[in-house]
Formats: structure tokens, C-alpha cells, sequence
């Protein structure tokens, strides 16, 4: 017989307010809840709640909430209770744990220990309402010869860039692992706000070749998906040795996901699993990904920047000071926090390094080596605000990615359980039932007003240094601050503590 | 204890002045004293300094290098070096007067060099940037000793005190050069020190700067990575390396570099002619990290001319005047002026927009 | 000169009204009538009866109407003669009114067979018009007893209207059973249970074979009744003697075109006193029923104005409440039948040929409309998911695509 | 003039609808009070079909309403605008507007005695029709579309 495990969180429901309309019950896919007719009320099962929220956020009369249940074993300031039935899971499965979405443990935000610097006095600030404020980044490659042409013009020499209109896109997720409307928004938002969106591992639904100027199409160990036309209709090519959720983890998408749809699209058989390959099977060094690099550069006739994306591990600077020297245009680094339709619990929560750190040591190494104009470096790996925005920037970062914060402005709790399958909100789910809770025409509407309103903040904060472009912020490490850090994180954030001077 | 230069950032608000006679005329350097006297309450007594240019022309061909020396045992330890990478034409102490607001004076020393010819082909570099290195080698490796002048035919010559002052204890009334730039400073947290003050020099190119920069540490970050060294941490320092990065190494042209460091908005690109818009959308996305933004107006001096150029914002005060050959640039119309009553013309430049006058006979390329 | 007249100032009259303004907001219009009243809505007379309703709010159309609409009302006048030729209308008082178009509305009256004795009888009463409800209303007291000849609609709603006002009601009909044209024998008898648990005596198969005296009447039967006030609710007749006197066509009544045009020129019929065409048993017809004399009346407007309008969807439909029971129904009940029967619900559908023949819902009517539209539309069965209609009227048995028509653009 | 359109594709059968329409023409300010333990009469229904089809009918304030003609008693009309509207005060509950709506929207009240119908909210507090603010996706939109 399994233990039995109280569950974490239990659902609360107020009989004062419960008018039994029973919206709860049709609305979870868990079925947790439904409508005793002998007790004529509503009741619920905790055990299979997973704190999604979507009972929470429809009931009409607010009767519905979620809290951490009390019951507890014995405190232990050492084995808590997660840690005590994660070992009563195994202990009854054998199985290694899974988990989703970004790490939750309470290792140190360094964003949250940096501050941002304004101007007073001698440096005006300037106001984004009277005055241009301007967040256009072209990614890609920069250096390039100045060359003229008989008249003495300039002849473009650059190498293909992306254009953005605010430095941030729309990370990658696969088709396969969010559901076809969660693509769909995540397509039309990034193509009105003049950014991108990632395929992710999945290939890309024939449906969504419209969006492709604004589609990154990725290609990854699996390679799911990647032939000509896929390649061709990107913008952009990225190659994804790594994710920070899961550094040196391939990926397996159960089989039940893999819908006639997504088969269709990954060029893989129904209904069988999908796995990515923890390596890149043609790629065990540097110089093997240089050949890929320039052979998908090769394919698409040089038109198309690649983009090569790696998980922040120790040694990432190192990494990403090869792939500047790769032919690659621009380098993703991933942070530990990211996020994942699926990952091994041990290895979400406890591999990798945190973005900040591994953003800054790129940065500065690129720098120190004269190279950081042979790319440009977009991170990832939860980027929560604007104001992380910002913080990225400055340490060095031309982009941020997000892929949490987009999920999470279409719907997404992070209740953390994408790798089940059964997504209330209809974003990490292939049900179709499921699939049609997420309405594109809202998810894209609250994508593009997440990054619009973001934008703005940037716009302010950059304003208020006294800033009026992006590429002035970029790698100005001079307007942040650390607050709380050590001398070794100040050193390896290239940042002053609060309270020295300019 | 308050910090130097170098130890740490120093922002400062200026007044700044220039003339030049494009016929080639030369006018002594009290123009610039007396056309600076005027803003004086720009300045606040820190800094203050003035560049001529032509007013070397009987060593024309030989690099005036100009230094501050803490002490003699730094003196020596630079004309070692100097000895082992250059001829040197002349030197000497620089000549100045005593005047009694400036005070702490350095040792100030002024070498006419051309490189070792050999040493300059095993540097495989070309003759500029192996001056330009040695430069920075004084710079950085020498404790104690400062080049503030490098450039041909040019000196630039400052201190600690308000620049009327400067001008009258360096004697620039026995200079004459056809150009003139010069520089009243008002630092905010410094002490100041004679390196610190402006003009700010390397090779020929001279900055004066009124404003204070809000990208310095993206500019300072990128132009690093191209053997520069900021070792100032000035405004004036990366904005002199910018532009003979741009114009020296990477030969834009003025107006060129003028559209990297004062960019037009994309907004306002986007109506120009396709001809004006493909070049300055490849500026921006060429050297995205040379945009300057906050306020400054700056007069940069080089060999044959000068230019002007605001912030895209014009956050700073500046205008232009005209009369005959000559033509001013100033913080304030009093300060042109004052040496030019009747002018042909004067006006305001836009933000962005760089004014650059240069000798008729041929200065640079704008 | 008006150009338009009509004669009439009831229900088609007005929607005719409408129509002609939703063209032509300038041509006169002028209506007369026999009636002296305000535009009222016919069937309510019932309801006020019933006490539903009162004068004030049996107004079929608001206050402003006849101003709002520019029409004028000549009330308490009776048109007697078309003269065709003339393109003018006779009063009954000689004066000729001329038109340009005319619309002839003039519904039906009564019908009395002959019954013996029937002079005898002083409280007699028809159940048409407002002022009989009036009279009715003034005249009918608590002890009295009522006797209604005739269990059809118009029987059975002044039954309703007038239960509550009188000791007893009886009933009375040749026919053996109750509402025989809008109900079938097992309907009948749902109903006729319902009435009787209210206190209504029906003798049905028999009829009056002599009124006896002033109270009393003996039936075929031979069975012998008394009551204190008599309802003749036997039938109605058209009004077609206009039409007919001035040789336009009629039949059982007034003959028209899809148009509502009647065989004379620029004279047009629409109301209970004109033929349509019911396209559920495909034959011709009068439809005394209220929305088929506004559709009539305003394909007629329509016409009337310049406009072209037809109808050419009439079927025989009924909504009829009796106290708290409802009923709806519709078509013939001809061809095969799905039904339910429980306690509360009466339910049959009629089909053939693919087709939607009729239905009769006795007291769940909801959405009832959708099993009318599958009538009048005359849509084959085997184009929706019938299996689904049967069990409840609903949208989802339909295609999606006539779902995306109807629900995501402007009907 | 703007109406009431639903998008079967993005509905989910969450009825929701149906209660925000009860509770907006309750009258009341508290949802709880308005409908804890009672039956709703809304004027707006969900239809679940198979295959997971759901979607929700109100009136469709059609342009040629057959209601209006064919109501009996003058209590339906259409406002100026193309709104249709009932006057209960009028109305006797004959129900042949409930016989002709081909949709089904129109429909006795909770006493039976008179119809109801949806009007858009605009004889209630909310002053737009609230099944399509409280719709959670967008099934149920209210726009002019000709």
C-alpha cells in the first residue's frame, strides 16, 4: 500500500458564498471538485488538487481558495516535509522525480540585490512622454568591415541581424509542450509587437508559417521537425545545446502529447515518445558545432542569424567565448531558473547557475577578449519585470527572453505540473478540451499588453538615468548597484555596492 | 578622502569655447582667454585648459607630447621610455607664470618625437597608433606621469584653476595657432587635478565637453575592447577615444561619426530620403555601442578643423558664429561675442546636427 | 388624398402601416375602422377578462402611434364599397374616399348557425372584439351561470377569461372533443382533464336543439341546460364582401398573391379575412392567427410602398395558455410521431418526408421556436441531428456552419 | 448596433454566463445573496452539444424580429437603435413570441407569466452586458458587426 501523503495545499471553500453553480467542477480537468446531490452542495478532494487556481479564478462569487494545509510531520529544520515524501515517492515508485517549470528553491535572486541609478542634478532625466525613448535593438553579429562604395557611401557589410522593437522576445517553447493556441498567441503577439517568438524543439505547425519573420525556429538534439521550409521560413535559426531548467538532460515528451497534430509537426509517429537526446549526437566539441552552424548558415544562403543557446553552467564563459569565435550571431544563455515542461526534480533544483552571474562573466569575458561585437547575448532563465530587464541590460545582455512571465500572462499559476499534462489554463496540455480554454485572440492580447507595459517601465527607468537609448544601457554597469552582495559577487557582477560613488 | 581622476567617475558641468580662421590665419591664444573670462561663473576654479592648433609649425612633422610629472623620479622613468621609442626632436619644461590662484603645479615638460624607425616597423603597427600606445603605455604603466598632449603641430595645455587663469599661466598669449579650443570646468566630487581638467587629447584629436554622459560606462566598456584605455574615467576621455576610434581607425568621416555618437531617432530617420536612411540605420547598427546619450555639447579639435556637436536631445547650450574666416563655437553667445562684436551669422545648432568648419586650403574630410 | 387606405385597424393594418414607413415616410396613409378604439391587441381580450391585462395596456401599439407613424384613424366609420375603377372606397355614410392603394383588412365577425329558438335568449354574447369583452366584463356576475357554445380557441380562452367571474361554466360542441384545430384526441383529452379539475362541465358530440326559453336549452341529446348567460363561440366568418362585391376573387376568403395583391388592382387583403397559403399541408387557407396577419400586413405594406415582399412562409401555429397550462403547436399532425408523456408534459412530433409536419407541446414549451423554425423553413431532417430534437428543442443539432450564420453575424 | 455574438470554438461549457446574467438582472449587489440556493432564470443558456461543443444563445435582436411581429400584445418592439425589448407590463405570457424565436432565446419567466428576454443589459445596474464581461474566454462578445 502507497503512504499515504496529506496533500500540500488544500481547497477552502466558504458555504456562505458557494452558490452551487458548479462552475468549479466542469472547470477542472483533476476533478477535484463536484456536486454532492445527497449533501446538496458543493465538496471538494484535495488530494488531486494541484493549486492551478483555475477553480479560484472562475468562481463567480469568490468562494474558492487555495491554502497550504498545516498538517506536518514532525519540523525538522533538515528534512522537511517536501524532502520526507519525495522520499516516500520514490520509496513507493522507484521512479525519478519530475517536476515542471522553473526551479523554486530559495537560492539568492541576485537581480533583487542590484539597483538601478537615476539621474539628479547634474544630468537631466528625460521623460518617455515629451521625448523619444527608444528600446530597437538589432541583434546578431556587429563587427564588420567599413567598406565604401565608388561614390563613398557605406556598403552594408553586416552580417544578417534581427530587428526587435523592445529587447524582449518570447523564449522558446515546443509545440508538443504547450498547446497550439499557447503557440498561436505567443506567434501573433510577438508579430504585433514587432519581436519574436521560439519554436522551441517541436518544429512549427504548417498553420503557423504566416508568423514566420517573427519566429525563431529552433533546432535541437531531437531535430524534430527540422527540414528546408522550416528552416526558410524562420527568421532566425537557434541551436539548443542546453536549458537551464535541466542542464545536460535531453528531453522526452510522453507519447500521449504527441497528438496527430504534433506528430504531424515533430515528423514523428502518433502517439510514440519523443525524445531529445541529452548531446547533439553530431556535436561533441566546439568545432562540430561550428560545422552545424555553418551548415544551416549554408542551407538558408547566409539570410538568417543562428543563434546558439546553452544552459548557464560554471564554466559559460569559456563556452560562449567559443561559440562567439563559432560563426554563431548571437548567444542565449539560459539561466537555472528557467522553466521546462518536464524535468528531473533533482536535476531542475540543482543544476546550473543563476543568469545574472553567468550574463555578467560572459559579458566581461567577451569583453576582455575583444569580441563581444561578434555577438550579441540574449539570457533567459526567468526574467520576472521590467526591471530584470533593465538589470540584464546593463550588466551586458543585448535581450531577455521570456518564457515563465509569457505563460504566466496567459494564464499559467505555475502550479508546476506541465509534465502532466492535464493544463487547467490550456497552455501546457494537447487535450482538446483543455486546448480551447486559451481563447489566442486574450492570450495574445495579454502578451502583448505584459510586454507593452514592460516596455513602458523600461522606457521610464531608462529615462529616469538620463538614457534615450537601449544601446546605451547595454553592459552599463556603471548604473547598477549591489545591495548585500560579497566582494566575490561584486567582482564577478563587474558592479559597485550601493553607497560608493559614481 | 576625495578621489582623483581615474580612481573614480567625475561628471562635471563646463563652458566651452572655440574658434578657428579658416584662411589659416593665426591668432594668438588670448581670443580663447579672453572669449572664457566671460563664462566664468561656468567654471568653479577646478579645471580649466585650452588646445591650439598650428602652433607648432616649426616641428610640424614631430609629435608634441606633453606631461604632467608628479616628481623627478617619474620624469626619468618617462624619458627612458621615450628615449627607447622615439627620436626626440626637442624638449623642455613648458613655460609658464606664475599666477596666484594656481597652485600645486606639477612638472611640466613638453618633447618634440618621431618614432624609431625600426621599432616602429617591428611594431607593425602604423605610426599613429604606435604613438598612440606608447601614449597609454606613460599613462597607465608610469606612476607619476601624465601625456595631456600628443598631437602634431597642436598642445593642449590645462590646470587646476579657473581658465582665464590657466591661459595667462601657460602664456597663451605668446601662441598662435589658425584653431583654439578651450574649457572651463565645474566637477561635482573632485578635488581636480591638472590630468583631469580638459581639453582631453590623443594624437591630434582634442575634446572639449560641457555635460555629463549617461552612457559612459556602455561606450567606456565597448571602446576598451580596442586598446583604450580609460584611465581618466572622464566623459571627455571616452569621448576622444570614440572619436579616433570612428574617424581614425575605422575612417568614418565627421559626419559619420557625428550619426554614431549623436544618432538621429529611429523616428526621425524614418523620414529621411532611403539614401540618408539605409547609411544611418547602418551606422546605428554598426556601432550601436558608440551612441552617447545625456547632455553634452562638444567642441572636437583635429588636425585642419573644428567640429561641434550636441546630444540629439540638446540638453546642453551651444552656439555657432560667423564672421569672415572665422567662426566660433561657445556654451554662450557672450563668450564669442565678447572677442567678435559683429558677427555675419550666428545660431543654435540643432541637437545631433555636427557643425564642423575646417582650413579652406584643405583641413580633413567632413 | 390619402394615398394609402386601409381599412382595418388592427393587427395587419399596423404592421401594414409600418411597412409602408419603413419606405415611404410621406405618403398619407388613412385607416378607418368600425371600432372606436385606439389600436388594441385582438387575442387580449381574453386577458383582461382573466384580469392579465387592463384597457390601458392592451394598447397594441404606444400612445404616440398615429402621429409617430403619420396615419390617420378614421374610427367608428364602415367602409361598404370598393369601386375599383374609381380607385375609391364607399363609408357607410356615402362618403368616397379615393386611394392610390388600398388594403383591404377587415378580419371576420361571427358565425351563428341557425338554433332554434335562439331569439329567446336576451344574455347572448359573441367574444371578438373589445367591446364585447366590455359587455361581458360589465355584464357577467358571481352567481351567474355561463354556457359557451363552441371548444374552440376562441371558446375555451373567453372560458378562461370569464371562469373567475361566474358560478359555473359549461361547455359545449358538436365536435366530440375540445380544440380540434390546434390539438389532436389525445391533446384534447390532456387539456379537457385539466379544465375539468378546474371546475368546467363540457357536453361534447352534442349541440343545441332548441332554446327553450330565455335560460334554458335542450340538447340534441336530448338533455336539457340551463344558464344565466350565453357565449356563441361557434365560428367566424371573413369579411370578404368588399372584395367580392367589387369582383375581386375570393374563396373561403379573400384570395391573394404571395404579395398580399388581391385579383383587383392596387387592392391588397392581409388579416384574418384574407387566404394563405399553408405550406404545411400545402392548401390554401384562412390562418386566423395574430403574427400571420401582421406578416401578412406588412408583406402587403411592403408592396403597398414599392417595395417587393412576399410570404410564403405561413404555417398554423398556436401559443395558448388556459390558467397556468401552456401549449404551443403547430403544422398537421399527419405521418409518423415521436412522442412523450409524463405528468407535466405532452409532447409529439410529426415528421414525414424529411420534413418537420407538425408538433404539439403541452406544457414544457421552451425554445419551442426552433421545431416552428424547422417548419416554416422547411428543413430536411436529415440536415440536422433530429435524434437530438426530439429529446429538446436546441440549437447544437443544427449544422455549424447554420450555427456560425446564426450566432456570430447580425441576423 | 452592437450585439451579443458567440464563438462556439472558444466556448467551454463553464456556465458561467448564466449566472452572471441571473445575478445582473437580480437586481442585487452581492452575488451570493442574489442566487445561494436558488434557481437561475437567466436570459442568456449554454447549449453542450456532442463532442464538446458548447455554446451559449440569447437573443439576437434579430433586424426583422418575428418576436415583435408576432407578439400579440404590443409588449415586444425594437428601440430606435435595433435593440429588442419587452414591456412585462404588457405582456400576458401568451408565449407566441416563445413559438416563433427560431433560437430558442426568448423564453418564460420564473413565474411563467410573462416572457423574458436578453436586453443587453441596459435595464440593469451593469450597463454592459455582463455574460460577456465575465465570459473567461472571449466566447461571448458584444460588437457591432453590422
Amino acid at each position: 500500500m502507497d503512504m499515504f501523503i496529506y496533500p500540500e495545499y488544500e481547497v477552502v471553500r466558504n458555504p456562505d458564498l458557494c452558490i452551487g453553480c458548479r462552475v468549479c467542477e466542469r472547470q477542472c480537468a483533476n476533478e477535484v471538485h463536484h456536486y454532492d446531490f445527497d449533501l446538496k452542495k458543493m465538496v471538494a478532494d484535495s488530494t488531486k488538487c494541484v493549486n492551478c487556481h483555475r477553480c479560484v479564478c472562475l468562481c463567480p462569487t469568490h468562494a474558492l481558495k487555495i491554502v497550504k494545509s498545516q498538517d506536518t510531520y514532525k519540523t525538522n529544520a533538515n528534512w522537511e516535509n517536501q524532502t520526507i515524501n519525495e522520499v516516500y515517492r520514490q520509496a513507493a515508485t522507484g521512479g525519478v522525480l519530475l517536476s515542471s517549470m522553473g526551479n523554486p528553491k530559495p537560492f539568492p535572486i541576485y537581480w533583487d540585490k542590484i539597483l538601478l541609478n537615476a539621474s539628479q542634478v547634474t544630468n537631466p532625466p528625460i521623460d518617455p512622454l515629451r521625448e523619444p525613448m527608444e528600446t530597437t535593438v538589432y541583434l546578431g553579429r556587429q563587427k564588420c568591415e567599413v567598406v565604401r562604395d565608388g561614390s563613398g557611401k557605406l556598403k552594408n557589410t553586416l552580417a544578417p541581424q534581427l530587428k526587435l522593437n523592445m529587447p524582449i522576445m518570447f523564449s522558446a517553447m515546443s509545440y508538443g509542450s504547450i498547446s497550439y493556441n499557447a503557440h498561436e498567441a505567443l506567434a501573433r503577439a510577438a508579430t504585433e509587437l514587432g519581436t519574436y517568438y521560439n519554436t522551441g524543439e517541436g518544429g512549427l505547425h504548417k498553420d503557423f508559417y504566416q508568423y514566420g519573420p517573427n519566429t525563431i525556429v529552433q533546432v535541437a538534439s531531437g531535430r524534430f521537425g527540422v527540414f528546408k521550409d522550416y528552416l526558410d521560413t524562420g527568421a532566425a535559426i537557434e541551436i539548443k545545446m542546453g536549458q537551464g531548467a535541466k542542464p545536460g538532460i535531453g528531453g522526452h515528451l510522453p507519447g500521449k502529447k504527441i497528438s496527430a497534430d504534433v506528430s504531424a509537426t515533430r515528423m514523428i509517429p502518433q502517439g510514440v515518445d519523443a525524445i531529445s537526446p541529452a548531446p547533439h549526437h553530431d556535436i561533441y566539441s566546439i568545432e562540430d558545432l561550428r560545422q552545424l552552424i555553418y551548415s544551416l548558415k549554408e542551407s538558408t544562403a547566409y539570410k538568417k542569424p543562428v543563434i546558439v543557446k546553452v544552459a548557464a553552467v560554471h564554466n559559460v564563459a569559456a563556452i560562449a567565448s567559443g561559440i562567439a569565435r563559432s560563426g554563431a550571431d548571437i548567444i542565449a544563455i539560459d539561466g537555472f531558473r528557467g522553466g521546462t515542461g518536464a524535468a528531473p526534480t533533482r536535476i531542475r533544483d540543482n543544476v546550473g547557475i543563476p543568469i545574472e552571474l553567468a550574463l555578467a562573466s560572459v559579458d566581461s569575458r567577451l569583453r576582455e577578449e575583444g569580441i563581444r561585437d561578434n555577438v550579441s547575448i540574449v539570457v533567459g532563465g526567468s526574467i520576472r519585470s521590467s526591471a530584470d530587464v533593465v538589470k540584464a541590460i546593463a550588466l551586458g545582455a543585448d535581450a531577455c527572453y521570456i518564457a515563465t512571465a509569457a505563460v504566466l500572462a496567459m494564464g499559467c499559476h505555475l502550479c508546476r505540473t506541465c509534465n502532466v499534462g492535464k493544463c487547467n489554463w490550456g497552455i501546457a496540455t494537447q487535450v482538446p478540451e483543455l486546448v480551447k480554454r486559451l481563447n489566442p485572440d486574450v492570450a495574445a492580447e495579454r502578451l502583448v499588453n505584459l510586454v507593452t507595459a514592460w516596455n513602458h517601465e523600461i522606457q521610464e527607468i531608462m529615462g529616469g538615468m538620463g538614457i534615450n537609448s537601449i544601446e546605451a544601457l547595454r553592459g552599463n554597469r556603471l548604473m547598477l548597484r549591489g545591495v548585500g552582495l560579497n566582494e566575490t559577487e561584486l567582482k564577478i557582477l563587474g558592479i559597485r555596492h550601493a553607497g560608493e560613488s559614481l | 578622502m576625495l578621489k582623483r581622476e581615474g580612481d573614480i567617475r567625475i561628471p562635471a558641468g563646463c563652458a566651452i569655447s572655440g574658434v578657428i580662421d579658416r584662411s589659416g590665419k593665426r591668432m594668438s591664444g588670448k581670443c580663447m582667454i579672453d572669449s572664457i573670462s566671460t563664462m566664468h561663473d561656468r567654471s568653479n576654479g577646478l579645471g580649466g585648459g585650452f588646445a591650439g592648433y598650428g602652433i607648432y609649425p616649426d616641428f610640424k612633422d614631430f609629435y608634441a607630447l606633453h606631461l604632467f610629472y608628479d616628481n623627478t623620479a617619474a620624469q626619468h622613468e618617462t624619458e627612458e621610455f621615450l628615449k627607447r621609442h622615439f627620436e626626440i626632436a626637442y624638449c623642455s619644461a613648458i613655460q609658464t607664470r606664475k599666477v596666484a590662484s594656481i597652485k600645486d603645479e606639477p612638472i611640466i615638460f613638453r618633447y618634440f618625437v618621431s618614432p624609431l624607425p625600426r621599432k616602429l616597423e617591428s611594431s607593425q603597427l602604423d605610426e599613429e597608433e604606435y604613438v598612440a600606445r606608447c601614449v597609454f603605455r606613460v599613462n597607465v604603466e608610469i606612476t607619476g606621469a601624465y601625456v595631456f598632449s600628443s598631437g602634431k603641430n597642436m598642445g593642449i595645455f590645462k590646470a587646476v584653476g579657473f581658465p582665464e587663469d590657466v591661459g595667462r599661466f601657460y602664456k597663451l598669449e605668446e601662441y598662435e595657432g589658425y584653431a583654439w579650443t578651450c574649457h572651463g570646468r565645474y566637477p561635482t566630487n573632485t578635488p581636480g587635478w591638472w590630468g583631469g581638467a580638459h581639453p582631453f587629447g590623443l594624437l591630434d584629436y582634442s575634446v572639449v565637453h560641457n555635460g555629463e554622459i549617461s552612457s559612459y560606462d556602455a561606450n567606456r566598456r565597448y571602446i576598451e575592447m580596442f586598446g583604450y584605455k580609460c584611465t581618466l574615467k572622464t566623459d571627455t576621455e571616452v569621448i576622444t577615444y570614440i572619436f579616433d576610434y570612428l574617424l581614425r581607425k575605422r575612417k568614418l568621416t565627421l559626419q559619420e561619426a557625428a550619426k554614431v555618437v549623436a544618432a538621429s531617432f529611429w523616428a526621425t530617420i524614418e523620414t529621411k530620403s532611403e539614401e540618408e536612411r539605409e547609411q544611418e540605420v547602418l551606422l546605428r547598427r554598426m556601432f550601436p555601442s558608440l551612441l552617447i546619450t545625456g547632455p553634452f555639447s562638444i567642441i572636437l579639435g583635429f588636425e585642419g578643423g573644428l567640429m561641434a556637436l550636441n546630444d540629439r536631445l540638446k540638453l546642453r547650450s551651444m552656439v555657432c558664429g560667423e564672421k569672415g574666416d572665422k567662426a566660433y563655437i561657445a556654451s554662450e553667445e557672450c563668450a564669442i561675442r565678447v572677442i567678435e562684436p559683429e558677427l555675419d551669422k550666428i545660431y543654435s545648432p540643432a541637437g545631433g546636427e555636427a557643425v564642423v568648419y575646417t582650413l579652406k586650403n584643405g583641413g580633413r574630410r567632413e | 388624398m390619402a394615398k394609402y387606405v386601409i381599412i382595418g385597424n388592427s393587427t395587419a393594418a399596423v404592421n401594414c402601416v409600418e411597412a409602408i414607413r419603413s419606405l415611404d415616410k410621406e405618403g398619407d396613409i388613412l385607416l378607418l375602422s368600425d371600432e372606436s378604439h385606439f389600436t388594441y391587441g385582438r387575442p387580449l381580450i381574453s386577458y383582461l377578462l382573466y384580469g392579465k391585462t387592463d384597457f390601458e395596456h392592451m394598447k397594441y401599439r404606444p400612445d404616440d402611434w398615429y402621429t409617430a407613424n403619420n396615419a390617420q384613424l378614421k374610427a367608428g366609420v364602415k367602409a361598404v364599397k370598393i369601386d375599383p375603377k374609381k380607385k375609391k372606397v364607399e363609408l357607410s355614410t356615402g362618403e368616397k374616399i379615393p386611394y392610390e392603394k388600398l388594403l383591404v383588412a377587415t378580419g371576420s365577425r361571427p358565425f351563428v348557425p341557425p338554433m332554434s329558438g335562439l331569439e329567446r335568449v336576451k344574455d347572448q354574447y359573441s367574444f371578438m372584439t373589445l367591446d364585447d369583452a366590455l359587455k361581458i366584463e360589465k355584464d357577467f356576475k358571481k352567481e351567474d351561470d355561463a354556457l359557451i357554445i363552441g371548444a374552440g380557441l376562441i371558446g375555451l380562452k373567453c372560458l378562461e377569461g370569464i371562469l373567475g367571474r361566474v358560478k359555473a361554466v359549461t361547455v359545449v360542441d358538436m365536435a366530440n372533443r375540445i380544440l380540434p384545430s390546434i390539438l389532436d384526441e389525445e391533446g384534447s383529452a390532456v387539456v379537457q382533464k385539466y379544465l375539468e379539475g378546474k371546475g368546467v362541465k363540457f357536453f361534447l358530440g352534442d349541440s343545441a336543439a332548441e332554446f327553450t326559453g330565455e335560460h334554458a336549452v335542450t340538447m340534441k341529446s336530448g338533455k336539457k341546460l340551463t344558464f344565466d348567460k350565453l357565449v356563441l363561440a361557434v365560428g367566424v366568418r371573413p369579411n370578404v364582401e368588399f372584395v367580392q362585391e367589387a369582383g375581386g376573387a375570393c374563396n373561403r376568403g379573400i384570395v391573394t398573391d404571395e404579395g398580399q395583391r388581391t385579383t383587383l388592382p392596387d387592392v391588397y387583403a392581409a388579416g384574418d379575412c384574407a387566404l394563405s397559403h399553408d405550406i404545411a399541408a400545402d392548401t390554401d387557407r384562412i390562418l386566423a392567427l395574430l403574427p400571420n396577419a401582421a406578416f401578412q400586413g406588412r408583406t402587403a405594406g411592403l408592396n403597398m410602398a414599392g417595395g417587393s415582399a412576399v410570404f410564403d412562409k405561413a404555417v398554423p401555429m398556436n401559443a395558448m395558455g388556459l390558467f397556468d397550462l401552456h401549449m404551443i403547436t403547430a403544422g398537421v399532425y399527419e405521418g409518423e410521431c415521436y412522442e412523450e408523456k409524463g405528468d407535466s408534459k405532452y409532447k409529439k412530433l410529426f415528421f414525414a418526408n424529411d420534413r418537420l409536419k407538425g408538433f404539439i407541446l403541452i406544457g414544457d414549451v421552451a425554445r419551442a421556436g426552433i421545431y416552428t423554425s424547422l417548419l416554416r423553413n422547411q428543413t430536411p431532417l436529415s440536415e440536422v441531428d433530429f435524434a437530438m430534437l426530439e429529446k429538446s428543442p436546441a440549437l447544437a443539432a443544427f449544422p455549424p456552419a447554420y450555427r456560425k450564420e446564426k450566432l456570430t453575424q447580425k441576423v | 448596433m452592437k450585439r451579443i455574438y458567440v464563438n462556439e470554438q472558444w466556448c467551454l461549457g463553464c456556465h458561467l454566463c448564466e449566472y452572471e446574467c441571473a445575478f445582473a438582472n437580480s437586481g442585487m449587489t452581492d452575488m451570493a445573496k442574489a442566487l445561494k440556493g436558488k434557481e437561475i432564470h437567466p436570459n442568456i443558456r449554454v447549449e453542450d452539444g456532442t463532442d464538446g461543443i458548447h455554446f451559449a444563445v440569447n437573443c439576437r435582436h434579430c433586424s426583422d424580429p418575428i418576436c415583435v411581429r408576432s407578439c400579440i400584445a404590443g409588449a415586444l418592439s425594437r428601440t430606435e437603435d435595433g435593440m429588442v425589448q419587452i414591456d412585462k407590463s404588457k405582456c400576458v405570457g401568451c408565449f407566441t413570441c416563445v413559438l416563433v424565436c427560431p433560437y430558442g432565446a426568448i423564453m418564460p419567466d420564473a413565474d411563467g407569466h410573462a416572457a423574458q428576454k436578453c436586453e443587453l443589459c441596459t435595464r440593469n445596474l451593469c450597463g454592459e452586458p455582463n455574460c460577456v464581461k465575465h465570459c473567461p474566454n472571449r466566447a461571448i462578445v458584444y460588437e457591432d458587426r453590422g
